[in-house]
């Protein structure tokens, strides 16, 4: 058994984070808070990503020094989740400022933000 | 060809140039907007056609100087290149019937509208698991973002909980696709599918979310309220999109991935995708808002693709074939179909009758329905087709039991809404607004759909050797009902007695008979037509494409064409039975029972094509395995067309409403093709068994108690077409009772007695006819004494009686005596009781119907009541002549159909002499009866004319009446309820037992399906609830714990 | 001379026998009846009467085509039915036309002067007829099951339907007879020849109480005539055939004429003890015991 | 509270499910696949001396494209949904009055930001940042201005001409890829220049320039969008 280190830290962190997350979202009925837990659960997920790229001891691949311009793979963390956490960061802001829209809209339909109140669809 | 990569880059620079575009550009925003989505259609439909005419590889297309893994590359491949042309076509013409509606919203509009198209085109071709996600959010931002073009409480929640669902379902793919990554050390597809991502529990768990996801995409029940939300929500040009071209391209993504799941899970997939069908099928059944019905068509018709892709491996090489025609055909059909809805504007599918406003959107209609149930000449036809014959053929019964039933149940609603729109009365309030550039995408679709289903039929083995042509005579004449009705029915006779003629040598003995009744039957029946005055719109086109598929039934040569033609003439025949007046429960439920006979008839196809590799109709003398079982399933198929007992209750409604020409039709000519149908089965198969007992045997039984249950029925009618339609379901009893004697005189019995009652009940039914045409009434008890107005249409009716009773002289005995030498010879003497008593009770309802109508008092009201057309005549007395003619030589008729016999059945057990017919039992001359019975007849008759000519006719009142006169015609004639004593003898034996129980299912599906949609309260955070509990109890499952 | 024209000549001295056997049964029955009951009764030759004073009527009338033709039917069926069948056993001058059918044809053909008549009665418009008729027809219906079960029974025995098999094959004493060796075909078809004579308690048809005289209620004159003749002719064919089915048959016109009797008095004797049925209570009682015995029958023959 | 408890029940469920995955995950010591190749030879191949920003402008190009449009589409979306209505701006001066240090000090601060996010996304190829991160910042310097100085405007059509133009010039720079250099995207468009100074890496500092105007203009056009909603209530 090795030693926790912190990138198991980290995904427990995500992992938590996003449950938490989960959590909100499914239970609380403000949509506003709904919304909110939805960036949480993003938030857990990133965090997810960038530490599931994490290499135990390396450094950030950015090669600014000559040292790290050589042997280049055995020196840095693996840079392509960093790319990918970029794109969900974005996703996510694009997602979340759409969904406090749609909760702006939603209020100003009935001035409630209650989600049991926006039922008129169904069965 | 034009780089793939360009229809991203063009879509993407109109998007971003429409920016510039504020308000007052906003017209050019959209002209370039359809421009742009013009040319990416262009650019696909030219690597399709590259694909199609073969001279095209699959093309990688690489972004930046790097080579996959570590670049995005995309794949245009034949696939690729059908849906990306589907998803093009559908931004092209989906935009062209939003126009208004997003030019009203602005440049922006048209930007949501051209980055979904690009999303999805991207979602199609590209390799790369990431890029996969990134663009399935685009598309999915811009679907939110166009649900809300319409802004209302519905749209605006509808898409909200899109949103949450789509943000949490997007959570997963992401956890799926950066633990894949991990697991992987690549986000290429391709490079994913070479490694068994299988052994190790984190990668499997990680390849379970990745599916799970798009799973959950796809909308599977019970997690997809919120797509029926969105459906309802949405405008309906909004929905057309989701339904058309996100579907599409969520399909194939799906497709794309699940080779990276264990076959385990694919199965487990299949399973989710069956239940969604059939649950969502289920809940159509009672939704009666249209965009909510189409929401719940569209999810259980994407939930079939996830079966059948899922079920892949089992399916092996024409999955594609099948993934396509299924998806091709609901693409046209639910896009046109939600564009329809979108123009119509109603809340209800009572109120679709507003339809009849525009004939052509009704036409389209029609097409749309047809399409998406699976009927010919459309893709899915084909497509389930090649689903049932390969899952049968290995064996998967359940699965093909689980698509047969959704199927089902998707037709109950289907056509019970075309019924609503057809037949229902036009709401007056309502009158749509229908403006050409929504007009025009729906036309287009139609067309298109019978064009795809054109070519998937020249795509496919068998469905390229069917022969179209007497289908396209058939629609020919949708293009000239302008024309009046004298000429199209000419053209329509010429038709049928061209082919006859051209045709009739080449049909084999037995097929040669009935190929005359079907079309000589059909020239017949079609001169009665003249009688018809205007143009009579929409019967040509159906009635021929019955008498098509009738003659198809003959021609076939494999048992996909004998299928096709079987749903060829149900289509037409539904039709004409809709035509009739009250007839809108009754052409549903005669389309139902067609519909589940024909998937029985299909299933049974199935089965007995496994292990064999070409599929003739031949392969029904070779079936080794489930013997039993195929000719269960294909011989309770036919009788849904003989009406036997149990599936008879669509008939005596659906014939009894039809037209006067058009009863005959159905009665005299179409129920034959469940004799025919039977009668090659027979051939093929011969006799099985379950256990020990004998399929004929119990065959026997259903054909005496159908027998007695349709004449029984009859007697009590007070309705003539009605009555008429019960003896119809009753001698159907006598020739499936024929047929499963399974001996020479058997047979010979089943197939006169069906050349009989072909003659007789097209006699009688245009007879009758005639009268409800002059008397505007079916009641019988309302006509009597008509024999002074309609003495024509009296002899008819007096010579069909005494055949259909089957007393001597007349030909009708001939089917008597035959039946009594089959039954002594077979021994199966208990039926044939039965079969006697009914044919007793034959003359109950035989007198009834010449007595109430034409015997009796004659009404006031009738006293210048003119004899029944011309044309309605000239059919009957044609017919008359055949039938005196039989009657005076019968053996010219039976002697011939014996001899066809002996290949099949050589012991020819009767021998004739002259017209002397002998069998052990017993012997009979049908001439000399004939004579004597003539001779003695004419001696009494001229005796009493000698003793009695002095008679003096007296009038109608003029009788011996208890001490007064008779009050009036009405209470003086004796007809209703005619057999009253009868009735209160053994009238408990006609109680709707049948009916009744019928009617339990269908209530029953109806509550089931209301306890089931009750699972979508219309709240967003349960809706988010079902999607997390689904996805527990899938890896619950798949995983067997946690 | 020719064959046919000898054969027309004897069916026609067939007929005349029988014509005037059946109406000197119709006077003498009644007449043993009144005597029984010490009354004086009719003259055994009151059918005569009765037709000399239909035919000579100077009142005739008809209601339209079927009303005359109706009789017609009505006696083409009764004289067609005897012409089908073969009379006296063994005897080429009383084997009538049955060389052109067997017994199905015979069964069949009883209908067509039923039909006619039915179709006649019910022009004239008279709901009293029309009743009958619809009277008539479902005790037909109730009747005919028992008695095809029945004759069923018998060809299954003799493996024909030939009536003259079905004779010769009961030759050689009356334990021949099919109503010994074949008991319960027997029974189911002389139940079902209670209510083929129409007599009580199967009289309701003509109910002569109710509805005077049922379906022939509006006929008169020599219409009237010919219906009689065919009351005359039509009753001796059935029990002819009866006594070809189940007695052995007749080798000679006295023991034709004794056993017709004797069943046809099997008829009367029932119709005295019995009161009359309603039709919906003959009709479930011949659907009852008459139909089980008749399927029991058939069992018992197809498997024994 | 039977609901409640279901979605406990759920919420155990599927933290098995991520405990699952999360025991799956063992740390590894060195780069795999894909991001091997790119350490490797992202130098060379690139020559951009910040390896994300190889990855997120150039190997995976697409992907940032595609980020690009969510962004834009978001946007659009907003734009259209809340429908508001920029000629009334002008009339709609019922302008809350912020502090007085508040507006001072974002007088000196909104220059600056914008410095530092043009700094951030110039300098994207070489050192942390790029495009997304400059343009965030930019955004959040015209959050400041809203925040601050309620009653300066900003031209809704200049914010979407600069968005238009950056997005459309973006897509050109990718074509031109085609056209001049092996792929759609390519950076090698440009000449990779000496590694590690500003003008190298080929396209990537053009892109993320534009990327980075593009996401600013944006960012604010959402803000500014949903500020004026809500100035209408």
């Amino acid at each position: 058994m090795e030693k926790i280190g912190i990138e198991q830290i980290s995904l427990a962190f995500g992992f938590i984070i996003l449950m938490l997350g989960l959590w909100g979202i499914l239970s609380r009925k403000n949509i506003i808070k709904i919304v909110l837990s939805f960036t949480l659960f993003d938030t857990g997920l990133n965090i997810i990503i960038v530490a599931i790229g994490y290499l135990k001891n390396k450094t950030a691949p950015i090669l600014d020094s000559a040292e790290l311009q050589t042997d280049t793979a055995s020196k840095i963390v693996d840079p392509l989740p960093q790319a990918l956490v970029l794109t969900s960061i974005v996703i996510g802001l694009g997602v979340t400022s759409l969904l406090l829209v749609y909760a702006l809209k939603l209020y100003k339909e009935k001035k409630s933000l209650f989600i049991n109140d926006y039922k008129d669809l169904k069965w | 060809m034009v780089n793939p990569i360009y229809i991203v880059a063009v879509l993407l620079g109109v998007a971003f140039t429409s920016g510039f575009f504020s308000k007052k550009g906003k017209n050019i925003a959209g002209y370039l907007s359809m421009l742009a989505l013009g040319f990416v259609s262009f650019v696909s439909l030219q690597w399709l056609h590259g694909f199609l005419s073969e001279q095209q590889a699959a093309a990688q297309i690489f972004t930046t100087a790097f080579k996959p893994p570590f670049s995005i590359n995309l794949l245009m491949g034949k696939e690729e290149a059908v849906f990306t042309s589907l998803i093009n076509i559908m931004g092209l013409i989906g935009g062209l019937y939003l126009f208004r509606k997003l030019k009203e919203t602005g440049s922006n509009a048209f930007i949501a509208l051209l980055l979904l198209i690009m999303g999805l085109n991207v979602i199609v071709m590209t390799r790369d698991l990431f890029n996969l996600f990134v663009f399935m959010e685009i598309s999915s931002i811009a679907i939110a973002g166009l649900i809300i073009l319409s802004q209302n409480v519905k749209s605006i929640s509808s898409g909200f909980k899109y949103m949450l669902a789509g943000g949490l379902i997007s959570g997963m793919l992401l956890l799926g696709t950066v633990f894949l990554y991990y697991f992987t050390g690549t986000l290429n597809i391709d490079g994913m599918l070479q490694q068994n991502l299988n052994l190790v529990k984190g990668s499997s768990v990680a390849v379970f979310l990745v599916i799970t996801a798009i799973v959950l995409e796809l909308k599977p029940f019970p997690a997809n309220g919120w797509g029926v939300d969105v459906y309802e929500g949405a405008d309906a040009g909004i929905s057309a999109l989701i339904s058309s071209a996100y579907a599409t391209a969520s399909v194939y993504v799906f497709m794309k991935l699940i080779p990276v799941a264990s076959e385990q899970f694919q199965f487990l997939i299949a399973a989710i995708g069956i239940i969604t069908f059939v649950a969502s099928n289920l809940m159509g059944l009672r939704q009666s808002n249209p965009n909510r019905l189409l929401g719940y068509s569209s999810i259980s018709q994407i939930g079939l693709l996830m079966a059948i892709i899922g079920l892949s491996s089992v399916i092996g090489e024409s999955t594609n074939f099948i993934v396509i025609s299924i998806l091709v055909s609901h693409y046209f059909a639910k896009a046109g179909l939600f564009w329809i809805s979108g123009i119509i504007k109603t809340n209800s599918i009572r109120d679709w009758s507003v339809l009849r406003h525009s004939k052509i959107l009704l036409v389209s209609f029609g097409i749309f329905i047809f399409a998406l149930v699976g009927l010919p000449p459309f893709p899915s036809f084909f497509g389930k087709w090649e689903l049932i014959m390969n899952l049968s053929g290995s064996h998967n019964f359940i699965w093909v039991t689980a698509i047969l039933v959704g199927s089902f149940l998707e037709a109950a609603y289907m056509f019970r809404w075309l019924g609503y729109a057809i037949k229902l009365e036009l709401p007056s309030e309502i009158k749509p607004v229908i403006k050409l550039n929504k007009i025009i995408p729906v036309i287009l679709f139609a067309a298109s759909v019978i064009t795809a289903g054109y070519f998937t039929g020249m795509n496919h083995e068998y469905g390229k050797l069917i022969n179209y042509i007497p289908l396209a005579f058939a629609l020919a004449f949708v293009l000239i009902e302008f024309l009046p009705v004298f000429i199209k029915n000419t053209l329509a006779i010429a038709g049928l007695a061209l082919y006859f003629y051209l045709n009739y040598q080449s049909y084999t003995d037995i097929s040669r008979i009935f190929a005359a009744i079907f079309l000589l039957g059909g020239i017949l029946t079609l001169l009665a037509g003249y009688a018809y005055k205007g143009k009579r719109l929409g019967f040509f086109p159906f009635a021929l494409m019955m008498f098509a598929g009738l003659i198809g039934l003959i021609e076939a040569k494999s048992t996909l064409e004998f299928f096709y033609a079987w749903e060829l003439m149900t289509i037409g025949s539904y039709f004409l039975i809709i035509r009739g007046k009250k007839s809108i429960t009754h052409a549903l439920s005669y389309m139902l029972f067609s519909i589940g006979g024909a998937y029985l008839i299909m299933a049974g196809l199935g089965i007995a094509s496994i292990g064999k590799a070409d599929l003739t109709l031949s392969i029904l003398h070779q079936v080794t395995e489930y013997a039993p079982l195929v000719f269960i399933l294909l011989a309770v198929g036919f009788m849904t067309k003989t009406a036997s007992i149990g599936l008879h209750i669509w008939l005596p409604g659906a014939h009894a409403e039809a037209e006067a020409d058009v009863s005959p039709m159905v009665s005299a000519i179409l129920l034959k093709a469940g004799v025919f149908g039977l009668l090659i089965l027979l051939m093929a198969m011969g006799e099985q068994f379950i256990g020990k007992v004998s399929i004929p045997y119990l065959l026997s039984w259903v054909g005496a108690l159908t027998a007695l249950m349709g004449n029984m029925m009859a007697a009590f009618q007070e309705d003539a077409k009605k009555l008429l339609a019960y003896s119809s379901i009753g001698a159907l009893g006598y020739a499936v009772f024929g047929l499963s004697l399974m001996s020479h005189l058997g047979w010979l019995t089943a197939i006169s007695f069906s050349i009989t009652h072909f003659m007789l009940k097209a006699l009688l039914f245009l007879a009758i006819g005639g009268v409800v045409w002059r008397l505007k009434t079916k009641d019988m008890y309302k006509m009597g004494g008509l024999i002074k107005r309609m003495p024509f249409s009296f002899f008819s009716v007096l010579i069909g009686i005494i055949v259909l009773a089957g007393v001597p002289p007349l030909t009708g005995f001939s089917g008597k005596w035959l039946f009594y030498q089959a039954v002594m010879e077979k021994q199966w003497f208990l039926q044939g009781a039965v079969l006697f008593f009914s044919g007793i009770i034959a003359f109950l309802y035989c007198f009834r119907l010449i007595h109430a109508i034409f015997l009796g008092q004659l009404k006031d009201e009738h006293r210048n009541v003119k004899e029944a057309p011309f044309w309605i005549l000239v059919p009957q007395y044609i017919l008359l002549a055949v039938l005196l003619g039989f009657s005076f030589l019968p053996g010219s008729m039976l002697k011939p159909i014996g001899n066809m016999l002996l290949p099949f059945l050589p012991d020819g057990a009767i021998h004739w002499n002259g017209q002397l017919a002998t069998t052990v039992y017993g012997y009979w001359n049908g001439k000399t009866v004939m004579i004597i019975i003539v001779g003695i007849f004419s001696v009494v008759f001229g005796w009493l004319w000698f003793m009695n000519r002095k008679a003096r006719k007296i009038k109608q009142f003029n009788i011996v009446y208890a001490a007064e006169r008779p009050f009036r015609p009405e209470t003086t004639h004796f007809a209703y309820n005619f057999f009253a004593p009868y009735k209160k003898a053994i009238g408990f034996l006609v109680a709707p037992g049948i009916t009744n129980f019928w009617n339990r299912i269908d209530e029953g599906a109806h509550a089931v399906s209301d306890k089931f949609t009750k699972l979508y309260n219309g709240n967003g955070q349960t809706y988010l609830i079902h999607i997390v509990a689904f996805i527990v109890v899938i890896y619950l499952i798949s995983f067997g714990g946690f | 001379m020719d064959p046919i024209l000898v054969k027309i000549l004897y069916a026609l001295l067939t007929l005349f026998i029988v014509l005037n056997y059946g109406l000197l049964i119709q006077g003498i029955v009644p007449k043993i009846g009144a005597r029984v009951g010490r009354r004086h009764g009719i003259p055994f030759y009151q059918a005569y009467l009765d037709i000399i004073k239909n035919y000579s009527k100077r009142t005739r009338v008809t209601h339209g085509i079927m009303f005359y033709i109706g009789p017609v039917f009505r006696l083409t069926g009764g004289i067609g039915l005897l012409m089908f069948m073969p009379v006296i056993f063994g005897s080429n001058m009383f084997q009538n036309f049955s060389f052109t059918g067997d017994l199905l044809l015979v069964l069949y053909f009883q209908f067509f002067g039923v039909l006619g008549m039915a179709l006649g009665a019910a022009e004239s418009g008279h709901p009293h007829s029309a009743i009958g008729v619809s009277r008539g027809l479902s005790q037909t219906t109730a009747f005919e099951f028992p008695l095809t079960l029945g004759v069923l029974s018998l060809a299954v025995q003799y493996q024909t339907l030939n009536i003259s098999d079905i004779v010769a094959a009961q030759q050689g004493g009356f334990m021949h007879w099919s109503i010994m060796t074949n008991p319960l075909a027997a029974a189911a078809m002389l139940i079902a020849f209670l209510g083929a004579m129409g007599r009580a308690p199967f009289d309701v048809v003509l109910a002569p109480q109710e509805i005077p005289i049922g379906p022939p209620t509006e006929y008169q004159s020599g219409l009237l005539g010919v219906l009689q003749l065919n009351r005359a002719i039509f009753p001796i064919a059935k029990l002819i055939l009866f006594m070809n089915l189940l007695f052995g048959g007749a080798t000679s016109w006295p023991e034709l004429f004794l056993k017709t009797f004797l069943i046809y008095m099997w008829s009367v004797f029932v119709g005295v003890v019995f009161p009359r049925f309603r039709v919906d209570h003959s009709v479930r009682w011949f659907l009852g015991v008459p139909l089980l015995i008749g399927i029991l029958a058939i069992i018992v023959t197809k498997f024994f | 509270m039977l609901k409640n408890s279901l979605i406990l029940i759920l919420i155990l469920g599927f933290a098995a499910i991520m405990l699952s995955l999360f025991l799956s995950y063992t740390p590894s010591e060195d780069l795999k696949g894909v991001s091997k190749h790119y350490a490797e030879y992202g130098k060379e191949e690139v020559g951009a001396a910040n390896l994300v920003s190889a990855v997120v402008v150039t190997y995976r190009g697409f992907d940032t494209l595609g980020e690009v449009t969510i962004l834009f589409l978001t946007a659009s979306v907003i734009g259209f949904f809340l429908k508001v209505n920029h000629s009334k701006d002008d009339e709609n001066t019922a302008v809350k009055k912020y502090s007085e240090i508040l507006g001072t000090s974002a007088k000196i601060l909104i220059p600056l930001m914008v410095l530092l996010g043009v700094y951030v996304f110039i300098n994207g190829h070489l050192t942390p940042g790029g495009g997304f991160q400059g343009g965030a910042i930019i955004a959040s310097a015209f959050v400041l201005m809203f925040i601050a100085l309620p009653q300066r405007k900003i031209s809704h059509k200049v914010l979407s001409a600069v968005e238009s133009f950056s997005g459309l010039s973006y897509v050109l720079i990718g074509v031109l890829g085609i056209i001049l250099a092996a792929g759609f995207l390519d950076n090698q468009i440009l000449s990779l220049g000496t590694f590690g100074s500003v003008l190298s890496a080929g396209a990537i500092p053009l892109i993320y320039i534009l990327i980075g105007l593009k996401v600013g203009t944006e960012l604010t056009g959402i803000i500014s969008n949903l500020k004026e909603l809500q100035n209408e209530q």
